[in-house]
Parts: C-alpha cells; structure tokens; sequence
C-alpha cells in the first residue's frame, strides 16, 4: 500500500457547510483510494454542479468538473478513451437524477467501468434547499410551498430495472461501510452505483443524521445475483435497506464490447494514424 | 425566383433528372450512372432533394454529365426519367419546350410529349421487375455515349460480392438492353433536342474521385486523426456518423451512437480530455442541445470539433432540405465569451481539407472549431483531382506533466497553456467549469477571474493570425463583386460564369469567424457588392457588415428549402445589373 | 356514441412505408375515440418527431406536434392548464426513451393524467435504421456496424420501478388487443404508459410482424396491484407479455395534487386577475 | 480598473458595508435596517456579493443612506461592520482612511483601527448570541439618527407572528442596546470623520416600496397575467421562481420545478398553447439547454416569456456574481430565423413593468420575448415610487375557434393570425415544428414554406412599430454621450452626476432588440461616444455599430464579476476625457 501518497488537496478548504455529510463521503473516498492503493495520477473524477460535485475539488486526484448533470457522458468517454485510468463519476441527487436523469439510463445500459457515486441529500444544496427528485411527498420548501407533489425517485429499484450490473446504496453515517460499499464498486468491472444517504444539516431538516440512522439498516442475507429478490428488497420503504443489492460480475463492460479497443492493437491513445488506409479509402473512391 | 428560361449562352453539359418515389431505387440509379460516366471519361455533377419519409413521395436527383468541370445544379432539365405518377408534376417547374421526357408512357399521367420506354416488360422480359432501374442506367449510358464495356465492368464488382452469379448476369442484360434502347431511339432520331450538346470523353477523367459532402467531412476527420465520434442521429448530418462508424475498424474510431445531444457534445469533450480527437455531427436543433457543452468547451479550454450540417429551421423545419440559417446562431452561440472558430467548406475538396484542419486548430488553441455545412454539400458530389494524405505525425499538442503541474499557467502569453492529459505525467489534470485558478480550482477571486477571462479571449490573437482569407473568383479587375460563402461557390462561380462580364468577380468565405481582414480591402475595391446566401435575413451580409463597417448593396436570399441553380442565379444577377444600368 | 364523429384526417396522406405497424396504431386511435365518445375538439396529442410522431397529424384531434423527445413536458402542462381535455402524449422508443428519457421518468413521478403512447419498433425510423434504446443487443445497423453493445431499454420493467400508475404493453399486430389497452390506459386517471410493439417493415429485418407474433403472449391471470409481481412479469424475456403488467388507481394525479386547481375556483384558465392580491402585495413592500 | 480615493464631490450619502460569512445573518441585518430606516424617512440602497456557498466564506452587503435617491454602489465604505475575522481582508479594497470600522476588537485580525463593540457579549448579556446581529441593526439605527421608535414597532412586527413574547421582547432589548451604543460612540466623539454627512429626513419616502429585482420581475410577470411557472433552479434566477411559488395559492399560478430546463421551457410552451400565460426563469447554462424549444416557440408561434438572470460565464463560471455577457447568445439564439424581443430592466420599475410587457408582447405578436437582467439587478433594491396596478383585464388576444379554423392564415398581413386554443370553440388547433401549411400539417411544399417564412418574419414589421426608445439622461446638449444597457442605467447616471459636467448625457437602452432607430439621431449628435458594459468585449457595442453603423468610441468594459461602482467609474470616465482632451 502506497500509505505515503495523501489524497487530501491541501490548498483550499472545502466550502460546506460544517457538519455536513459531504465531509464523511470526502473521508472515506480518501481512504477507499489509500486501501486500493491506486496512483493519484491514475484516478479521475468526474463531477458535475452542486455541493456534492465540488468533492473531487478537495481531493489529490484528476478531475473533470463538468456540467451540472452531466458527469456520465465524459466519464463513459475517459473510460473508453483511456481504460488504465480509474473513473468515478460523481455527483448529488439533482445532478445525476434530475438534470442527469437521461445519462442515468442510458450510462446503465452502455455498462462502462466506471463508478456512479450520488451523494443522495433528498434536497438541491447549492441552490439552497429546494426539492430534489429524491425528496419525500410532502417535503415543503421555498419552491414547493405545499409540499412535494411528486413521488421521489427510487434509484436503486430504477437501476435494477435496468439491469445495472452493480447497485448498492450506502449512508455515510456508517463510514465503515460506505467504505467498503465505495470499495466494492469501484472494484466491482463495470458500471456500478453508489447512492450515498448524506445529510444536508442546513436544509434538509426532515432527513437529518438521525433520521438515517433510525431509517436504515444493513442489507443481510440477501442474494445479490438474484434480481427480482433485489428489486423487492429495492422497495422497501419502512426502513431502508443499506448494502449491495444487485450485482452481475458476468456482463461484460462497454470497453469490453467496443470491438474498437480489442487488445493487441495496443493503447488506443497513442495508435498511429492509419495513413495508408485512408490512401486506399480514397482510392476506392476512383471507382 | 422567377423563372426565365433564355439561356443565356448554349448549354455546354446535359442535365438529367431522375424522379420518383422513395425506394424506387433513384439512388442506384445515380450512384451507378455518375460512376460509369465518369470512368467513361466525363465529368458528372450529381445533387438529390428529397422528403423527410422513407417510402412514397417524390424525390429527383439531377445529374449534370460535361466534357468540362460542373459543380452545380441547374434549374432546366434536359433528359427526364420520370419513375412514377408524380414525378412530372413533381419537376414540372423545370421542364420546358427542350426537355426529353423517357418513360413508361403508361404508368405516367401526363399531357407532356413522352418517349416510350416500357422498363417494366423489359425488366421482366429479363427476368425481374427489379431490373427496371439497371434499364435506366444502360439508357442513360447509351444516350450520353459512355462505355458499355466499363459499364459492364463495374456491375460486375458492384453485384458480385453479395449476389448469385445468375442475379450479376441478369444486371448486365439489362444494362445491355437499355444501351440498345438508347441507340435505337437516337437511330430513330427520337432524341433530338437543342438542347443536347456533343460530350468529348476525357482520360485525364478516370482518376478524379467521386464522394459526397458527408464522406469528405468522414474522410477530412480521418485524416485529422479523429478517433472518437459521438452523435445522435439527425438529417442531414448523419452521413457523417455512418461513414466513420462504417471505418471504425480500419481507423480505430469508438464510434457511439448516444441518448442525446446533449450526451454527444460532453461524451466529446470527455475524449478530448485524455487526448483523443473526438467530434460530433449534427444539424441545428442537435447543436441547440449542445450550446451548454459548447461553452463547457469554451471554459475549460479543451479543443472539441463540432460538425453542423444546416438544415431549414426554425425547429424541426424541413429535416432533408438546405439553408444557410444558423450561421448567427452557431457564432455567438454559448453563455460566456470565449473564442472559437466557425469554417464553412465552399467545395469538396474544402469539407477534406478543412475538416482536418478544424481538428489540428482545435489542439492548436484549445477551442471548439465549428464545421458548418448544409444538406447541399452533404449529398452532392462531382469529380474531384487526388488528395492529399496528410504527411506529418498528429501533432496534438500535448505535453508530459510533471508534478507542479498547472494546467491553467497564465504566464503564457498566448493564453494557450500547454495542455496535460490524465494518467501521461506526474501531474495532475484538473478541468473546472467554475472560474478556476491555474491549477483548474473553484475560485471567487475576482483579480483571477479577470485574469482568466483575459487569457481564454487572448487566444484570438495567435488564431487571428492564421485566418484564411477569401477566395477571389473571376475578374481580378471588377466593379461588382458576388459575396458568399460555404456551400454555394460553384453555383455563384458557374453563375458568374455564364453572365460572361469582364468586370464581375466572386469573394468567396471558407472560414467565417474570425473573417480575415483582407476582405476589406476585396470589399472597398468594389462599386458594388451583391451578397448571396441561402438564408433569409442574409446573416453572413449583416456578419461581413459589422466586421468591415462595409454597406452590402444587394442581396439575393433563396429560402425555400433548395439551393441555388446556377442558371437562375445568373438570371438573377443579371436582372439586379440591368436595373442599376438603367438608373 | 358519436358514431358520426370521423377521427380520420382526410386532407393529407400518411407518409408511412406500405405495410407500417403504425397504420394498426392509426386504426387503432380512430376507434378507441369513436369507442370513448370523445369530441375532436377535447383531445389534445402531443407529439415528438419521428415516424410515430406523425401520427397524429393523420387524426381529426388537436395537435401539437413538438420537439424530439420532448412531448411529455408540454402534455403534462396542457392537462394542468385545461383538465377537461383529454391529452395523450404519442411517439417512437428514440424519441421517448432515447431523447426524451428525463422526461419519461419525471412524468411518471408527476402522475399527470395523460396516457403515454410510445410506438416501439425497436429501430429509429425516420432517420433510416439506427439502433434504438430497445434494440436487442447485437442487432446491426450502419452505424452499430458490429451490433448493438448497449443493454436495450426494459420501459415496462422501468415505469413500475418508477410506481406509474398503469403500465401495459400491446402489440398493434394484435390491434383488438391493441384498442382495448389504450382505451384502459386513456380511461385510467394518471399516467399511463403503453409500450406498443410495432413492426417497422422497412429497417426492423428482426422485430417483425413474424417475430412479435412468435415472442408475445397475453398477459393472464395476473394481479396488476401486486408492484413486485408486475415487475417479475415485466423482466420476462423468453416470450413477452403484452397486457397491463400494473395499475393504482389510488394515486393522486399531478391535478389532483397542484392546490392552485382546486375546485371550487372555477375554471383555471379564466380566472380573473388578481387586481387587489397585487396592490396588496405592493402595499406589503412600503414596510 | 485602477484605484484612486480622490473624490470628485463631496459625498452625500453613507455608506455602510456588512461583512461576514454565509450564515451570520447579514440578510436580516441589510433587510431590517434598510426597512427601519427608509420608515425614518431616508433613501436607501442596497445591494450584496456572495460566494457560492451556503456557509463561510466572505459575503457583504453595502446600504447606502442619503436624503436624496440613491441608486447605486461606490468603491467607498464609510462605516463598516466586520462580522469575522476575514471580513476586513475581503473589502479592504474599499477601506480607505476615512473609513469607520466598528466591530468586536477581539474578534478580528487586523492592524486598523477598530471603534471597539462586543456585539457578542451584549447579545449574551441578553440571553442569546443570535441578538448580536439585532444589536449592529440597533447601533446602525443609533448612527443614522434612525426612528427607534418606528424600529421597535417595525421589530415587534417581524417577529411576532413566528417567535414567542419572549424572543421578541429580548430583540427590542438587543435594538435598544444597539443605539444606546450609537449614541455614546457619539457622544464620546469616536465616529468623527470628514465623510459623514449629516442626512435629513423626509416624510416623502415613507410611503416609498422596498424590493429587490427578482421580487419586481416576478410582480411584473404577476401583473402581466403570469399563470404558469415552470423552472429549474439556477443562481441568480431562482428569486423569481420562488417568488411565484410563494404566491401561487393568491394568484393561481402553477409553479412547477421541473427535472430540467429542457422541460421547464417545454412545458411554458405547452401551457401557452392552451391559453395560459407561462414563463421561465434561468441563468445562461439553463438557457443554453432552452434555445431548442426557443426556436420551437418560434416556429409554431406559441408566445413565451423567458427570464434570463446573467451571471459570469462561459459555463458554470462564477454562480452568484454579476455580468452582461449573454446578450449576443440571446439575440440569436435558437436555429433559423424568427422574431424576438429583448428587454433589459434598467431599473427596479423597469423590471416591474418590462415584464408585464413582455407577457402582453409576447401575446399579441406570438413570439418569445425575452427579459435579459443580472445577478446585480436580482439583489439590489432602493426606494421606488408607487408602481401602477393594470387598469384593464388581460388581451390575451385569443379566438374562439370555428370549424375550418386555420392555426397559420396566411392572409393575415402582418404575420400575426388569430390565435385559437384546443377546447374553445369547434376548430382544432394544430401546432407543429415541421414546416406547416396554415392547417399546421406537415408540408414540404416549397412555396408554403417560402410564404411561412415571410409570415413568421412579417412579425417584425408590427413589433418595430412599438420599440420602447432609449432613455436620454444628462445634458440635452450632449458632446459626450456615454451609452448603456440593462442595469447599470444608475450607476452610470450617478457617476456622470459626479463629473458634473455640462457637455454629458446618457444614452440608455431598455429594449435591446429590435434597437429603436432614434439611437442613430442621438448618437449622430454626439462627439464622443463612450459605451460601459459589464462584459469583456462590449457586445451591446458591437450590437449597435452593426444596427446603426456608427461607431462606438471608447468602450469602458468591468468583467471580474463586480458590477460598476459610481465613483470608480466616475474616475475611468474622467480619465479618458482628459486623455483625449490632451491629445
Ligand atoms: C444547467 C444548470 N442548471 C441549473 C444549475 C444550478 N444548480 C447548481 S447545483 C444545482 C442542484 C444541486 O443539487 P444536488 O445536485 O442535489 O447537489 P447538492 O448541492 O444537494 O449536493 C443546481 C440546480 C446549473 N449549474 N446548471
Ligand atoms: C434534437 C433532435 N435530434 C435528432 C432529431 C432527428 N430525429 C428525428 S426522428 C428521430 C428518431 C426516430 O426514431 P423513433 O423515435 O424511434 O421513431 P420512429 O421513426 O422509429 O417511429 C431522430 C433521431 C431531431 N428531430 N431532433
Ligand atoms: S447546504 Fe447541505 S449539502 Fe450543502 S454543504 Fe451545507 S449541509 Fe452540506
Ligand atoms: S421506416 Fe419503418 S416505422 Fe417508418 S414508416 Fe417505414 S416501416 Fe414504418
Ligand atoms: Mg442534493
Ligand atoms: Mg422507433
């Protein structure tokens, strides 16, 4: 273990709020990447708009601080381009459900080897307490004066849905399991979801550090190769489960898949161009 | 437009059209037709206008076949082959006292003089309905002279790999047969028009290329050292897509299809990030999509190659028709101030060149470069001399980084940092969206701000000094002077042409923004200027007005959905110089 | 019945291939408005851009024909402004799934009351035969030159796992069938979705009249109140189910749940200005 | 921009600077204060700048107080409350030696002098820490000869609803104390300085309204019929939404957060279909996701409202800072050609009724307009007279349909055809994105389309009939003519005042498109122009010179993300007349 290398950007502070979730989470990835022993070099983050996108800012490692919703797209992209490196893409709940609800979807089917972390706060923090797609009926904000009308999003069931081939939920109340949930997903081959129960002390007054911790509980004696038993356990809502739901090691990654990036080519970033192919393309077109 | 048809000085090429419906096979009959042509040694011109459908409707082609270069379309048809009921009325427009009508007399429901050719019973004589089209192409061939032995030839390499031996055979009979046809008919001097001029076959011919405007922005990608294409579908800029995915293989291209715009432009920019050379192609409403990531580009100065075929908008518009409409929209387009580049390919040769060269200026300074194109250049092709392969290594411009990295450095007069990519160094790469110091950090100070804002906008100046200037065509002592720009250059060149003026000549625009300053100097030398675009508010006029402070007299608008005809336009001019004379 | 009542635009012609499942769905919709009395003027449909999309533009309805992918957004607000109309949202598997995926799963958490047709051919037509979200794995094209590498889009599986209030499918092939869900669908309140298999006959070579016929059976003897039993039925792959796979008609739906349309008001489009809110509301602001 | 202390006049006014971090409360003491002393008969003025960020780091308001109308910040401070250690570090840009800095010594880091109060043992002398923000507001009051009796009455109010006798009791304690502290740093002469002019009060400014730019533009959209509200939070624009959700129940508006922006404009489209009257608030990366359904609205003629609040850009930028660096992208926004308008509030009135027009503009030409404002015009309020309520009920100009209704007659002249709604009346209304014929079905007929065009842009005939003229400030007798756009209308105006000069006028522009042709007649007139904008390469500018074919002189360009400061820019204005008076 490289037990040297600190993961801690030390020029600036982070800019939440004390006691919020987001430090925990910012904790335990720093020891996630210390326990895996990975190059600082070697992981990007890929972040989008919010309190939870600035994480990868506090963090000695490659970075990407995209659009807000938009962290999937690039981070699909830098797998793709360069599968040496370790990619997570990471975000909030408005980010990757609301604004990035699309790339959800359709970053699950593609099944890159990247790993989704959604720091799940049930509320838009950086904007200042309006309701997320993860808020509860009824949760009354500036915006929605009478309470949420919508019914939250459950996106562990979604993903399962979707066949995700790694789906867990964490709560960084419980740091040593959040780290070994973050751990098992970036290891797990392919994409893999992490949403992270994280309270929001300033304006999330209903789902505080107490709520999670009176509301969940860890996930046991649950096979996680069997997806329907998954989805079921995905639909609890008494109390909510924390742990892996779902996990499918067989099914192989979008790198994996792109014929493209077929080994014994070599590293796709610095193949040669083709010139005499290109020559012979133009030459077909005498015909 | 109004419609004249005095042409003004004799024809010197012969105008086909092909017409009918979806899936009538119109596009086998060109693409086989204009190769054979052209290995027989013509030049050939070939354009298509189609509907938004897959089945039905009417849809033409034209192809223009000469003993000398012709790039553009005309509005007269000289040799009609109409394929279903509607085509005549479809091209009524353009048919006039000089136009050969060839068809199946019956199938057709017209009072128009038709020469009778029943390609149907001839095509089952051979054996199957499906002939029929290869009928067409051994007439056409027949009528223009070509050579029915390459012709034969070709069919051959064409239907061997994927069809029975028996199915290659039956194509030549027809072919055959509808050669003879043709020889009969001019030996029953059924073909005489005054309109159909003697061709002379060339060898110098045989080795010209044929492609089309999408395959030349493919093939200029390719040898810009794209590796990376993510796109979602939309007419007329999908050519694009297919042709790369279509070479993947061969050129080591990840070729994805994505949900959405909006994941195609950040999928695009993530590659750009590791070092790949990645593009999208999409048509107006796509790039509307992409205006967010677009300014993305701009902020965390990562290069991105953008290729926008324009089609009639507002919104959905008309999917498989031309305009030149978004070129206001596609140069300011993005919150924020950043600088870009926006090249629009006047040519063939252009969409190759200028479409590697947007990947090689993207590196360069770090910015998106816009290729904007339109349906026109994308499916219209016409022979074209040997290309160039590009001689050099990639260059992109990347450095190795070594552990203080700062991928923001401000020191650098230029504002181009030298560009690190993630995992190649000691460094670290951090790339923020937020205002950000050198080291790509969230920051609100607001000296550092100032500074960034100053370094992104200063890259402007080195990029300045290697605009391309305008191409000047015609008279190098004019008094009028034509003004477009993109796809239009061979029809406002062929205009000019036929009004036969000594004192007219064409400035002519590849790269848009930023415009080279020499045009002031093209545009103060002339008495007048007449700008022509394919638009209605005559955006490049108003753009080429604000940057040279220089008044366009005239402009001549086409926004219907089709591109200029050569003969119309030179019509048209002529039109617009009488009446100035007479004032 | 207003039998009398013709829902067929006479003027212009489909623009469809001969032999195009949507002309079953076309058929369809005529009857089921015939069936359901309904009066052109009160039926709104709201559509993207596609084959599907065209739809309505051969229907004797109100039209708004939109964006790609982007029907559900203004159907929702059509119903929310003016309830008395009836608003269908109608489209292809691309230009619901593909494009207009954020929008497929906000509406559902919204519940408006507007039945959601997607005409899912497996392909995109218009733009002439690239894969779609529900193309298989492995299904060529040119541009998914070696197949289709992206898991397809399971919609049913995803809408219940979203808690739509009515989620079916049908095949148009079937189009008895194929009437009696829609008309189910538009008379349920709330959000419905019918995924309706349609064959593509010019650039679906696979999914065909043939195959639907072989791999689709009706959906029996299932409880569709049951939300864990609907999903078990909905990952079925062997032969596909069409049917309801769920139904609650319990949910409150997003008019239902806006306070601001509560009755008693009167119609929510001619509401008189609040002339003495606003002066108050002025008034408020001297202090 | 360079830094001089010098002022040009006396000053008539304070200024008072609150400094500290997210969450000390500044909020409460800006909102309470500028209340309590505006009911004591004073101008006040307020505005802040924050960080992105909900706790820490470095925000600050600055109040203005004057006996004559101010409507504007100043690069001064004169009494300054430092509520934590770093405050003094963040503004001491400002500081200068004539400032007053008054704050708990111990507290704060600093080698300045500091009038020495313990905010915070006063407060917990009282009971509770939190009342040290009530004791500044009291100290203020005390400073500024404020009505305590109007501040406790105002207190009682404020809190009484929500809190216990107790907390408000101790709260009128806490104020008591805190001007109690005023008159003995008074009396024992420690505020003394050369800059603390003695105001007077006036029984005028009671009756005056206190609200900031997002209250305005929402009362504005209020008055203008608004009934629907769809959004996507975004700095600085979300005011606005929540104003209208606040409101909803009173109004019967439907505010709606959407999942997206592409939704939120889709939906406000959708709304205004059926006759409803939506809009949309966003900044400029929400907007870039809306320019598709812009170009939507364009072509099926559906009106809509879009609120665009700018902030520094490209990108994510700087979240709660200010900026005019969208106008270009707003302008031709959107694929192909349509008609917009483009307003930009200049004042708090201007937000108030510009919106109000642009609901009603919207309708009655079927177009999107679109109200341009800025994080300064968000935060920023000062005393405003009584603002009209609309006399007459809403036009929504919409028609009860007949059974052969026509969604796009062509007939109409000026483009605009009746607008009718599905459900209201027996025809069917039938929108669409395609190219349409007046049914509004599909159509690919190339001269429907050519005429449709000509409709959708013949709207620009009638709207230009109605364009509000820029707003003529100064001297009639103008040489110098500064010009400017959207929210610094005041800041200008007061820096000008401050060069009182008789040869100087403001030429300031409220509607930014289409441009009245008036500006050609005032700026003929001038010698020099000068234009001031908040962006980095003076788009408005480059805007005019294009429209008008004048030349802009001088541009005076602030993009730190600060907005203008009078005096600052009092200075820039001063130097470059003395520059060119030297040449
Ligand atoms: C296109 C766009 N729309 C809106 C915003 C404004 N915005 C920034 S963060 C955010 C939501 C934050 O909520 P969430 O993603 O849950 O993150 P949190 O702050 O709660 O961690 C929004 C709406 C933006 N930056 N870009
Ligand atoms: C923003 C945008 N992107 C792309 C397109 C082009 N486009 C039109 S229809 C279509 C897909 C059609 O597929 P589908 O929705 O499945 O409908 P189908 O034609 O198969 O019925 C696409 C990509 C568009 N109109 N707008
Ligand atoms: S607002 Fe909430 S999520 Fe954001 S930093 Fe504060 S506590 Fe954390
Ligand atoms: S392409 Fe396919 S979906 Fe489109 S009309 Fe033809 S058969 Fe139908
Ligand atoms: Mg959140
Ligand atoms: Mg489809």
């Amino acid at each position: 273990m490289n037990k040297t290398i600190s993961f801690e950007q030390q020029i600036v502070k982070p800019a939440w709020c004390p006691g919020c979730g987001n430090f925990l989470i910012l904790k335990a990835l720093q020891q996630v990447f210390t326990e895996l022993s990975l190059l600082p070099q070697e992981v990007v983050i890929v972040s989008g708009i919010g309190q939870a996108a600035k994480t990868p800012q506090y963090l000695n490692v490659n970075m990407f601080n995209g659009l807000h919703g938009r962290a999937l797209p690039p981070a699909t992209a830098i797998k793709a381009c360069n599968s040496k490196l370790t990619v997570i893409a990471e975000g909030g709940d408005g980010d990757m459900y609301g604004e990035g609800g699309n790339h959800f979807i359709h970053t699950i089917r593609r099944n890159p080897d990247v790993t989704h972390l959604v720091h799940n706060n049930m509320v838009y923090g950086l904007t200042k307490g309006q309701a997320s797609p993860t808020s509860d009926i009824g949760y009354k904000t500036p915006v929605q004066v009478d309470g949420v009308i919508s019914d939250p999003i459950n996106p562990i069931a979604m993903a399962i849905s979707l066949g995700a081939s790694f789906v867990a939920r964490a709560y960084c109340g419980d740091i040593e399991h959040t780290i070994e949930i973050i751990k098992k997903a970036i290891q797990h081959r392919g994409y893999a979801l992490v949403d992270i129960f994280q309270p929001c002390v300033t304006f999330n007054k209903v789902n505080t550090f107490q709520w999670f911790k009176d509301n969940t509980y860890i996930l046991q004696d649950h096979d996680v190769h069997d997806i329907n038993k998954a989805f079921i356990r995905a639909t609890e809502r008494d109390r909510l489960p924390v742990g892996i739901f779902y996990q499918n090691e067989q099914k192989e990654t979008f790198e994996q898949r792109l014929k493209v990036l077929e080994e014994g080519k070599g590293d796709f970033l610095f193949r040669a161009m083709n010139k005499k192919g290109l020559e012979e393309l133009l030459k077909v077109r005498e015909y | 437009m109004k419609r004249e048809n005095k042409p003004q000085i004799p024809e010197q090429d012969i105008s086909i059209v092909l017409c009918g419906e979806a899936g009538q096979g119109i596009q086998t009959v060109e693409e086989l037709l204009t190769r054979i042509l052209k290995l027989s040694g013509y030049y050939v011109f070939a354009t298509k206008e189609y509907m938004s459908r897959v089945r039905g409707g009417s849809n033409s082609t034209q192809i223009r076949v000469s003993s000398k270069p012709i790039q553009a379309p005309v509005a007269r048809i000289d040799v009609l082959i109409p394929l279903d009921r509607e085509a005549i009325k479809h091209v009524s427009y353009y048919i006039d006292e000089h136009t050969i009508i060839i068809g199946d007399e019956e199938k057709l429901d017209t009072n128009k003089k038709v020469i009778n050719v029943s390609f149907l019973k001839m095509a089952q004589e051979i054996g199957k309905a499906i002939y029929a089209n290869i009928i067409a192409v051994g007439l056409l061939l027949g009528l223009l002279d070509g050579d029915i032995k390459i012709g034969k030839d070709f069919l051959t390499d064409y239907f061997t790999e994927k069809n029975k031996k028996e199915f290659v055979e039956d194509n030549i009979k027809a072919l055959e047969k509808g050669y003879q046809e043709a020889r009969r008919l001019i030996k029953e001097n059924l073909l005489k028009s005054e309109r159909l001029p003697k061709l002379k076959k060339s060898s110098k011919v045989k080795n010209n290329l044929l492609f089309n405007g999408a395959e030349a922005v493919g093939l200029g990608a390719i040898a810009g050292g794209c590796n990376f294409i993510s796109s979602y579908p939309m007419s007329p800029s999908t050519g694009v897509l297919t042709f790369l995915a279509q070479h993947a293989h061969d050129f080591d291209i990840i070729a994805e299809q994505t949900e959405d715009e909006i994941s195609a432009i950040n999928m695009a920019i993530g590659a750009w990030y590791t070092g790949a050379r990645a593009m999208v192609t999409t048509s107006g409403g796509g790039f509307a999509l992409m205006t967010e990531g677009l300014s993305l580009a701009g902020m965390i100065e990562t290069p991105v190659v953008i290729h926008l075929a324009q089609r009639p908008a507002p919104s959905t518009g008309l999917p498989t028709r031309t305009e030149q409409g978004d070129l206001l929209f596609v140069l300011y387009a993005g919150h924020g101030e950043f600088p870009r580049i926006i090249l629009a390919p006047a040519t063939i040769e252009d969409a190759y060149y200028l479409t590697q060269k947007a990947f090689n200026w993207a590196d360069k300074f770090q910015i998106p470069v816009i290729i904007l194109t339109d349906q026109y250049t994308m499916d219209t092709y016409y022979n074209i001399k040997k290309l160039t392969i590009p001689k050099e290594e990639i260059n992109n411009f990347i450095i190795k980084t070594d552990s203080d990295y700062h991928r923001y450095n401000l020191k650098i007069k230029d504002g181009i940092s030298p560009r690190g990519i993630p995992g190649f160094g000691e460094g670290l790469v951090r790339v923020d969206s937020d205002e950000h110091d050198e080291m790509g950090l969230i920051t609100e100070d607001m000296d550092i701000r100032k500074r960034m804002v100053e370094k992104r906008n200063a890259k402007w100046y080195p990029l300045k000094k290697e605009i391309l200037p305008p191409t000047l065509a015609g008279a190098k002592d004019y008094r009028i002077l034509l003004v477009g720009w993109g796809s239009t250059f061979n029809i406002i060149k062929e205009a000019m042409e036929r009004l036969d003026r000594p004192d007219i000549a064409l400035l002519h625009f590849q790269q848009l923004y930023p415009i080279s300053e020499e045009s002031i100097v093209f545009l103060d030398r002339a008495e007048q200027v007449i700008s022509i675009e394919n638009n209605y508010s005559g955006q490049f006029s108003r753009l080429l007005e604000a940057e040279t402070g220089i008044s366009v007299g005239t402009k001549i608008l086409k926004y219907n959905g089709l591109p200029f005809y050569a003969d119309e336009l030179a019509r048209e001019i002529d039109d617009i110089l009488k009446e100035v004379a007479q004032k």
